[in-house]
C-alpha cells in the first residue's frame, strides 16, 4: 500500500476528531537551512494574520552562512505565535514543533512543551543523518520523546508520490516538502490555504511546474492530516480583537528603514543613509538600496567611520544624514559622534545591538550598548538616545528620532536589537495625511547685526542649521571648542566651561517636550517594572498576569533613554521595589540608581535571547513573595 | 562646476577674520594666498565653496576662508566631504589634508574617495612631518629622518602620494610647491575645473621641524636642475638651460643631456590623458637625487562621478516607475484589512 | 625562517579538531588544504606558526590550522600581525584576509604593513563579494556588480589588491587561484620563504553569494586562454598552444600572436626583482578580458624588515652605551639629596 | 646716567632692605614662546629642589605651534610653588608675576594676587606690541596696575649692556634676558645659583662665549636685585620636612614612561610601547623612543587602531603591550580593547585625558573620560580603571597596571591627564633592589589531559597565557563567544551568560587583593570628600586646611576605578555627606551613586584647568555651613 493510499484509507479517522478551542499557539518550524523553513514559517504567519489572529513571529538563522546539510549548525527555524488576543512575543514555550531532520529535532526539542506536538519528517532519520545530529541512537525509536505527541510523517515520500507525475526534477521535488509541512500544519490549526496559494500562483508564475507542485504538496499535506490517527484533533484560534485597519505583518528592520524613507518624505529632504554592512543591520541597508525612487541615497562606504563621516557631512549640507551598525561598528563611530556633538549638526545612528563585547556572538540579540551609547565618547558628549519597544514601533520612533536630530542640532542614537530586527508583528499601515511633518528651517538672512553667528542659539538653546551654498552665511564648523555665538575657535576657560554646559543643557531641553513616563498598572503600588527597548513585550505579558492574578504591579517603558522623561524619578519612587529586567548585567539600573537614587532590583539575562514572559513573571512572584 | 555667470571677487574677499596662527616662515602662508586667488578666479560664488580638512596645521587652513568649511577629525576629511557631494552636487568641495592626516591615520579613505571618484578637490599639504604635534616623522619622511619620535632614525620605507593616488585609480592627479607661486596657483585651478576626484600633493616646508627637505626644489640655484615641469604632449625636459631631458629605456626612465646623438624626439611626450597610469606611475616614482622631480600634471583622465551614477540611478529608477509615494511604501505583498465587525477576539485569558 | 632541521609533518598535523563551516563548495577549502600541505614542507615545527585573520568568511581560516592562531578584528589584522613580529621574531606569522577585510575596511593597515615590510605573509582571499554579510559588493567588484546592497549595480570603481600593493612598496606580491592547486602551494610555499612582507591575492570563488566570478581563470575549456603565468626569467607566453604573448608597445602591453611575424624575443620577459615595480604594476593592469591575467610572482625583492630594523637598533644602542640598568634610568641632570639632618621645615601653616 | 651706573647708586639703599620668612610662595615666569620661559622655570623649580623646598610646578604651553612674536597665543607660562611643607599643587594665586611683553602680562595679570610682586619687562612694551596684546593705552602708565607691587626693570636694555663687551649678536645676547630675569627672582627669593651655573657650564661647553653671556645675564640680574628700590625686601622660604632620600623633579608623563621601563625589567620582559602621537600624550612616546638600550621597542602606528593591534599582538606574543593616547584615540582603540576582554590578554591603555568632546582643546586637561574607559565599548566589557594622584604616582601605577594586565590577563586602563603629564614635582627615587618583581608564568605543558585548554582559569579565574612558540600547547583566540575552557567558538546561550559572569568576576576578584580605601581625617564625620585622578593635590590642600579649622572633614582617593575597592560603600556611609569634585560633569559621582545609592554633591569644573585648592575649601564651607 502506497502511503497515500494509506493516508486516503486513515482518512475515515477523521470523522472521530474534535476541534479544540485555544486563545493562543506557538508553533516553530526548523530545520536545515535547505529545507524553507523561513518560507513556510512567513507563510504561516501572514495566513494566521490574514485569519485575524495577533501575531509575532521569530525567526533564528544559523550563525553560518551555509553550514553543512544535516549539521547541527546548519538548523534554521522561525517561530509564530499567534492569538486571540493582544500578544507582545513570539512565545516562551512552544506548543507544535516541525522538525524535518535530527539536527532540527536536537537542537529544537527543549523549547517544546511537554505533551506539545512534535511533527518530524520520519524519513530524514537515516543513520548518517542522525551522526550528524550527534544521535547514538534513533529519538524516533528509543522513547526519547515519549513526553510529546509524536507526529513521525514521511513526509519525503509522502510529498514524492503527491508529486510524482509532474516533470521535475527529484531535487524539485524535495523542495516542496516545507509546503508539504505546511499543508498539514495548516490543517492542524485550521488556517486558511488561500492567502499561500495566491503567493504560490504570483511567485511561480513563470514556472507553472514548480507552481503546481508547490499547490499540490500543500494540499496534500492539508489532506493528509485528515489523515493522521496520532493527532485526532485540531486546534481553533480565534480571531483576536484587533483595531480595525489595514495591517501587514513587519520586522523591527523593515519597519526602521520604512521610517527613515518616510522621515525623508515628511521632512522634504533628501535621506542620505550610510552604512558598512553588519550582522544585524544590514537589512536596512539592503533595503533603502531598494529606495532609490523615494528619493533616498545609500551609500556603502569603506568603514564605520566613513558611513558617519559621509552621514555628518550629508547633514551639513542638509541632508537627512543616517548612519547604521552594530556594537562594534559604533566603537569606529565614537570619534565622529563627538564631532557632531561639537559641531551641532543633525545625525541619527541607529544601533542594531547584539551580543558582544567584541564580534560575540552577532546573530544573536543583547541590550548591552545603552551605557556605551551614553558614554562611549572622550569629553562631555551629550547624545539623545531612543529605544523602540517593538518592531512595528521601529517606524515611529525612528522618525521621532529624526525629528528631534534635525530640531535639536544633535546627534540621535536609535538603540533597537537583534531581536527587533528579524521579528515580526502586525503593524497598522498609517494613514499618510495623519503623519506628523516635520518642520525643518534653514536661515537665509545673517542673524546678528548683519553678520552670521552660527553659535547664537534660540531659546531652546538649539543653534540655526545655515546651509552651505547659502550666500552672506559663510562660516565655519569644527571640533575644537568654540567660542559662544561666534562658533570662532576659543580656549578661553570660561568660555569651555559655559559650552560644555550648554551642550549638556541643550539636550536636557528635550525634556521638555517629549510624553512624561506613564505606567500600565496601578499609579502606585508593591512593584514597578520599567524596562527599555525590545524586553517591552515579555514584560508587559508578564505584568499583564501578574495584575490579573491581583498583584500590585504596573510597568513602564523608557522610549527616552536620554533624557528621560521629567517625571521618572518621581514615578520610580511610587512603589515599594522597582524592578529592572535587561539583557545585560545592569545599564539601565545603575543609571536609575545614580540618576535617581532609587533601589532598584535587576533582573539580568545575557543568553543572547530574549526574555522569556515566564522569567519576567517568576521574578515578580519573587519579589513579590507570591 | 565652474558657472557662467562671474561674480567679481578679489583674492580679500575668500580672507575669514581669523588671524592666521601658522608659524612664520612655514610653507602653508603661500598655499593659502595662492587658493585666495584661485578661488576668485573660478567665477563662482563665495557661498559655493566648502573647504574640509582633517587635524594638523595644515587642517587649520578652513579657519582662515571666508566661505563654507568644516574641521573635521584627523584623517577623515574625505568622508565628510563624500557625504556633502552627495548631498550637494552644486558645491565646490575642497579636502585640505596633511601627510599624516591624509596618509597615515587617513590613508583607507583617501583611497575609496579616489577610487570612487567623488568630484572633491584634495589637496595634500606634503611637509614629510607631523607638525601639530611638535614633530614626529610621518609615512612619506624619508628613512632615517630624526625626529621626536624616531631619535636613531625613522625605519620605515616611505610611501609617495602620488603613487598611492594613482593606484587608487584617481582620475586626476598632480603635484606642486607651495612657493612655486604661478604653478601652484596653476595646479590649483586645473583641479578646480576637474570633474571628478581631483588629489594635489603640494611640497609644504615645516619650517619649525623639518626646514629645508624640498629645499633643492625652491633654491633658485639648483631648482631647475630638480624640479620637472610636465606640460601635456611636451617632452620632458628639464635644467637650467634646457638641456637635459627624461627617455624611456625600456620600462625605466633616464636622465639625458640633450645635444649628444640625443635629440627631442627621444624624450618621453608627457601625456596626462593616457587611458593607462603606466607613464604617471613611472614620473611617480622619479625622485631626488637621481632624478629632477616632475611637478604638474600626472594624470587627468574623464570617468563618470559617484554622485552623478548615485543620482543617475535614481532618477532612472524614478523614470522607470515613477516618483515613490509613501501610500506604495507602505503596501506589502500580504496586507490584511480588519474590519469593525471582525473585531471579535475574546479578552486575553492565563 | 625555515630551519635546518625538519620534523616531519603531514598536512593532517595541520588541521584542527574545529569542524569546518564554510559553505559546501567555497574556494576556501581548497586554499586550507593546500595551506596545511605548505607548512607541513617547510621544515618548521608546528607551533612556529601562527595565523592572524580579521573578519569575514576567509578569516575563519585559522580555526583549522592546528597552529596558534588568532581571529581578530575587522580588518585590523596586518596591526596585531606587526606587534606579533616585532615581539617575536621567531614566529612564522600568516594573515589571512578578504577583499572586504583586507581592502575595505582594513586597507590602510594593508597598506602601512606592506611598506614597513614586516616579515609577515599576508594571504588575501579575493572573491570580489562580502560572504559573511551575506553578499554585498566589496572594494574589489566589478562595476555594475548587483548585490544586496547595490540592486541597481556597483557604481564604484574597483581597486586592484595588486597595484595597491606595488604602489605600498611591498617586497613580495603574488596572485594565484583557489582551485590551480599545484600553482597555489608554489605560490604559498614563495610567499613562506620571502623574508619581508609578503601578499598573495588569490582568486576565490563564493559559491554562495558570487559563483563564477573567476570561471574564467579555472573553466578547463578556457582558462589557458585566461590566465598566464608568470615565471622569471621567461617570456610571457599564453594560450592552449602557448601561441600567444605579451609585448609592450610604448608603456602599454599588447596581446600578440606568435608566429606572424611576431617572435618569442619581442616578448617582455618577466622580472620579479626588478628594483622599480613598473612591469609589475603594467602586469597588475592587464585584466579579462583584455588580456589574459597573470598569475605567479609579480614582485620578489629584497629589503631589511621592520623587525630587524628595530631589533637592531636596540642592539646598536646596547652596543654604544651598554645594557640599560634601572639605577641608570632613574639618574637626571638634577638630583638631589635630602639628608636626615636637613629635614627641618615647619609644619605646614595657613 | 646709564641704566647700570642708576643700578650702582641704588644699590647703596640695599642696606635698607629686610628679609621676611614665608612659609610659601607661587612664582609664575610668562613671556612669548621665544623668551625663554620654560627654561626660567625649570632652572628655578631646580634650584628651589635642591635648596631644599618642596615643589609643585606646571607650565602653560601655547596651543599653536609657533604663534606670531608678541601676540597673546603665543605666551608660554611656568609656574612654580615652593614651600616649606608638603604641597600638592602648582598653588592658586600667583605671588610674583614675571611678564617679559604685554601679551604675557594680558594673559596672565588676573592670577596676581592683590599686591603681589609684579616684575616686567619695561623695554618691551613698545606700541607695536602693546597693540598685538590688544591694549590701548600703556598699562605700565595708565595706573591700572596699582593693585600690584608693579616693578618696571629695563631688562632688554640692562642685559645687553651686562653683555656689550661679549662677541655675540644681537638676537644671542637678547636670548639671555631669561637668566637675567631669572637671577632677579632668584635675588628676590635668596635662591642658590650654583645649581644653574653648573647647568649653563655643562649645556654650553662648546660655545663659550654664549656659557659666558648666560652667566653674566644671570649674575646682572642678581645684583641688579640688590638695587631695586621698589622691592625693598626679601622673601625667605625655609627648607621643608622631607623624608631624606634621593630626589629628583618628574612630570606624569615622564614618570609614566620610567614607570613602563620599570615594569618591563621587573617582569623580565621587552615593552612594545605602541602609539599614535596625540597631545598630551605624545611625549610619553618620545621619550620610550630613547630608551632602546633599556630593551624598549616603541612603534609608531599609523593610526590609534593599529597601535593598540600592535600592543594587543605583541602580549600574544609573551611582551608587555602598551599603547598610549588620549580621548579622541581611546574612541579609536575601544574596539580593539572589546577583544583584549574577549581574548583575555594583558594591554595597558594609557588615557592622558585633555578637554573634549572631540578634538575640544587638546592642550588643556580634563577628567572626563572616566566613564568612556569605564563602558566605551559594545557588550558587557570589564576593564581594570587605575588613576594616579600625582605626577610621581604615574611611576608606581603604572607598574600597578601593567602588573594586573598580566596577572589577571586583562585589559587596564591607566587614566592620566594632561596636567599630570606637565606638571612636576619632586620624586624620590626609587631604591631598585627595593622593587617588587612582577611574577609571570607562561605554561610549558598541557593542562588537561594531555590537551591544552586555553580558557581553564585558575581560583581567580584568570587563564593561562601560553605563548605561541610552546610545543603542544598550539590554540586559536578570537573575538567570538567562547565555550568555556575550550575557548572554541560557541553560540550556547548558557554559556554566553556564563562566560560574561565569568569576565566580569575575573575583574571583580581583583578588589581582593588592592588596598582598601582609606581616608585622611576622621573616620567618620560630617563630610568626605572622594575623588579620583588629579584633582587629589588640591582636594587634600583644601581638606587640610579645612581640618585645622577643625572642620570635620576628611578626604580619600579612589586610585582604583575598577574595580573599586571593597569598602568603598562602607567609608562613603561613614559621613553625613560626601563630595565629589571633579573636572567633569559628575562621571565618578553617577558610578557612586549608581553602586552605592549613596547621595552625592558634585563640584563641577570643566574649564581645562585643575581646581584651585580654595575652589575645593569654599565648596566645603558652603557643605559645612562655616
Ligand atoms: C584621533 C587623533 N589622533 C591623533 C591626533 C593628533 N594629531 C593631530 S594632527 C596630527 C598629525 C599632523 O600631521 P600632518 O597631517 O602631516 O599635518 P601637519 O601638521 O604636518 O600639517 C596628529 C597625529 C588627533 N588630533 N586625533
Ligand atoms: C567593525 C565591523 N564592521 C563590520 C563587520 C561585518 N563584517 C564582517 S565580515 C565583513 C566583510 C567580509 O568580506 P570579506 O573580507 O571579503 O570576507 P569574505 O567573507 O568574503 O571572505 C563585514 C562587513 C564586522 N564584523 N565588524
Ligand atoms: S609646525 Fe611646521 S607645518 Fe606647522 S605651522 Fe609651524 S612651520 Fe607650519
Ligand atoms: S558565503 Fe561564499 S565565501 Fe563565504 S563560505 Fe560561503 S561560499 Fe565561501
Ligand atoms: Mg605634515
Ligand atoms: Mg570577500
Amino acid at each position: 500500500m502506497s502511503a497515500t493510499a494509506e493516508a486516503m484509507t486513515k482518512a475515515s479517522l477523521s470523522k472521530q476528531r474534535h476541534i479544540e478551542e485555544r486563545p493562543e499557539v506557538v508553533v516553530r518550524f526548523a530545520g536545515d537551512s535547505g529545507d524553507g523553513m523561513q518560507l513556510a514559517g512567513t507563510q504561516f504567519s501572514n495566513a494566521s494574520a490574514v485569519f485575524g489572529n495577533d501575531i509575532s513571529t521569530l525567526p533564528d538563522f544559523p550563525a553560518e552562512i551555509r553550514a553543512p546539510a544535516g549539521s547541527l549548525a546548519g538548523v534554521s527555524g522561525y517561530q509564530i505565535h499567534f492569538s486571540s488576543y493582544d500578544i507582545y512575543t513570539p512565545g516562551d514555550r512552544v506548543n507544535a514543533l516541525v522538525a524535518m531532520n535530527p539536527a532540527a529535532l536536537k537542537t529544537n526539542i527543549k523549547d517544546l512543551e511537554e505533551g506539545g506536538i512534535l511533527i518530524v519528517n520520519s524519513d530524514a532519520f537515516t543513520t548518517s543523518d542522525l551522526q550528524k545530529a550527534g544521535y547514538k541512537t534513533n529519538p524516533l525509536e528509543d522513547g526519547s520523546l515519549k513526553k510529546y505527541r509524536l507526529v513521525a510523517v514521511p513526509i519525503t515520500k509522502l510529498n514524492r508520490e503527491a508529486l510524482s507525475d509532474l516533470k521535475l526534477s527529484p531535487r524539485e521535488v524535495d523542495r516542496c516538502r516545507n509546503f508539504f509541512v505546511l499543508g498539514l500544519v495548516y490543517w492542524l490549526y485550521e488556517r486558511p490555504l488561500e492567502p499561500t496559494l495566491r503567493w504560490i500562483k504570483e511567485k511561480f508564475a513563470r514556472n507553472p511546474a514548480v507552481m503546481e507542485a508547490n499547490i499540490r504538496a500543500l494540499k496534500a499535506g492539508y489532506s493528509y492530516g485528515e489523515t493522521l490517527e496520532e493527532l485526532p484533533v485540531q486546534y481553533r484560534v480565534p480571531k483576536a480583537k484587533i483595531a480595525p485597519g489595514r495591517y501587514r505583518k513587519i520586522t523591527g528592520n523593515e519597519a526602521t528603514a520604512l521610517g527613515l524613507v518616510t522621515a525623508g518624505q515628511l521632512a522634504g529632504k533628501t535621506l542620505v543613509y550610510c552604512s558598512y554592512p553588519i550582522t544585524p543591520a544590514s537589512d536596512i541597508l539592503h533595503t533603502l538600496a531598494e529606495m532609490r525612487r523615494y528619493g533616498v541615497v545609500t551609500i556603502q562606504a569603506e568603514d564605520e567611520i566613513a558611513a558617519i563621516g559621509a552621514a555628518i557631512g550629508a547633514s551639513f549640507g542638509g541632508a537627512l544624514g543616517v548612519t547604521g551598525t552594530s556594537g562594534p561598528g559604533v566603537c569606529l563611530k565614537s570619534e565622529a559622534i563627538n564631532l557632531a556633538v561639537m559641531a551641532e549638526l543633525p545625525v541619527v545612528i541607529i544601533d542594531v545591538q547584539r551580543a558582544g563585547p567584541s564580534t560575540g556572538m552577532p546573530t544573536k540579540t543583547e541590550q548591552a550598548d545603552l551605557l556605551q551609547a551614553l558614554f562611549g565618547r572622550n569629553g562631555e558628549s551629550p547624545v539623545v538616545v531612543l529605544a523602540p519597544a517593538s518592531p512595528a514601533e521601529c517606524f515611529t520612533l525612528i522618525i521621532e528620532a529624526i525629528r528631534l536630530a534635525v530640531s535639536y542640532m544633535t546627534p540621535v542614537f536609535f538603540m533597537s536589537d537583534g531581536y527587533l530586527a528579524n521579528s515580526a508583528e502586525p503593524w497598522p499601515i498609517p494613514k499618510v495625511e495623519e503623519l506628523p511633518k516635520i518642520e525643518i528651517k534653514h536661515p537665509t538672512e545673517p542673524n546678528e547685526d548683519g553678520q552670521f553667528m552660527p553659535y547664537k542659539r534660540d531659546h531652546r538653546l538649539v543653534r540655526p542649521w545655515a546651509l552651505p551654498g547659502t550666500p552672506g552665511l559663510e562660516h565655519r564648523i569644527g571640533g575644537l571648542e568654540k567660542e559662544d555665538v561666534t562658533g570662532n575657535v576659543s580656549y578661553d576657560p570660561l568660555n569651555h566651561e559655559h559650552m560644555v554646559r550648554t551642550r549638556a543643557q541643550k539636550v536636557a531641553n528635550i525634556a521638555d517636550e517629549i510624553p512624561p513616563l506613564s505606567v500600565l498598572g496601578p499609579e502606585t503600588g508593591d512593584l514597578l517594572v520599567i524596562s527599555w527597548g525590545s524586553t517591552y513585550g515579555a514584560i508587559v505579558a508578564a505584568v499583564e498576569r501578574a495584575q490579573r492574578k491581583g498583584l500590585s504591579v504596573a510597568c513602564a517603558q523608557l522610549r527616552y533613554l536620554n533624557p528621560m522623561p521629567k517625571n521618572t524619578g518621581e514615578v520610580l519612587r511610587r512603589y515599594k521595589r522597582v524592578l529592572v529586567p535587561e539583557l545585560n548585567l545592569g545599564h539601565l539600573r545603575l543609571l536609575l540608581q545614580g540618576r535617581y537614587l532609587v533601589e532598584c532590583v535587576g533582573l539580568n539575562k545575557v543568553q543572547g535571547r530574549p526574555f522569556l514572559v515566564s522569567e519576567i513573571e517568576e521574578k515578580i512572584h519573587q519579589l513579590l513573595q507570591v | 562646476m565652474p558657472a557662467a555667470t562671474l561674480p567679481t571677487l578679489t583674492p580679500k574677499d575668500f580672507a575669514s577674520d581669523q588671524d592666521v596662527r601658522w608659524c612664520p616662515g612655514c610653507g602653508d602662508y603661500s598655499i593659502l594666498a595662492q587658493m585666495k586667488k584661485v578661488c576668485a578666479s573660478l567665477g563662482i560664488p563665495r557661498e559655493k565653496f566648502v573647504f574640509i580638512s582633517g587635524i594638523g596645521c595644515s587642517s587649520r587652513f578652513p579657519y582662515y576662508m571666508n566661505t563654507y568649511g568644516f574641521h573635521t577629525i584627523h584623517g577623515r576629511a574625505p568622508t565628510f566631504a563624500t557625504g556633502l557631494k552627495v548631498a550637494r552636487p552644486d558645491l565646490l568641495v575642497w579636502v585640505i589634508t596633511g601627510d599624516g592626516d591624509g596618509l597615515s591615520i587617513g590613508g583607507n579613505h583617501l583611497l575609496h574617495a579616489l577610487r570612487r571618484n567623488v568630484d572633491i578637490k584634495i589637496v595634500l599639504f606634503n611637509n614629510e612631518i607631523y607638525g601639530l604635534t611638535k614633530g614626529q616623522y610621518s609615512p612619506t619622511s624619508r628613512l632615517g629622518t630624526r625626529t621626536k619620535s624616531s631619535p636613531l632614525g625613522s625605519i620605515e620605507n616611505p610611501i609617495r602620494p602620488i603613487t598611492i593616488a594613482l593606484a587608487a585609480e584617481a582620475t586626476f592627479v598632480a603635484r606642486t610647491i607651495d612657493v612655486d607661486v604661478n604653478h601652484l596657483t596653476e595646479t590649483l585651478r586645473r583641479a578646480a575645473f576637474h570633474k571628478g576626484s581631483a588629489f594635489v600633493e603640494v611640497y609644504q616646508n615645516c619650517k619649525v621641524f623639518n626646514d629645508g627637505v624640498f629645499e633643492y626644489t625652491t633654491d633658485k640655484e639648483v631648482k631647475s636642475e630638480n624640479v620637472l615641469y610636465l606640460e601635456q604632449g611636451k617632452p620632458l625636459i628639464f635644467g637650467k638651460n634646457r638641456d637635459k631631458g627624461i627617455r624611456l629605456n625600456g620600462l625605466e626612465p633616464e636622465v639625458v643631456e640633450l645635444g649628444k646623438g640625443v635629440s627631442v624626439d627621444d624624450l618621453i611626450i608627457h601625456d596626462e590623458k593616457a587611458a593607462e597610469p603606466t607613464l604617471a606611475f613611472v614620473l611617480s616614482r622619479m625622485y631626488h637625487p637621481q632624478f629632477p622631480e616632475p611637478v604638474g600634471v600626472f594624470r587627468a583622465i574623464e570617468r563618470p562621478t559617484f554622485e552623478d551614477l548615485l543620482n543617475r540611478q535614481v532618477e532612472d529608477a524614478i523614470k522607470a516607475k515613477g516618483r515613490g509615494k509613501l501610500e506604495e511604501l507602505f503596501q506589502s505583498e500580504d496586507i490584511w484589512v480588519v474590519e469593525e465587525a471582525e473585531a471579535n477576539g475574546p479578552a486575553a485569558l492565563d
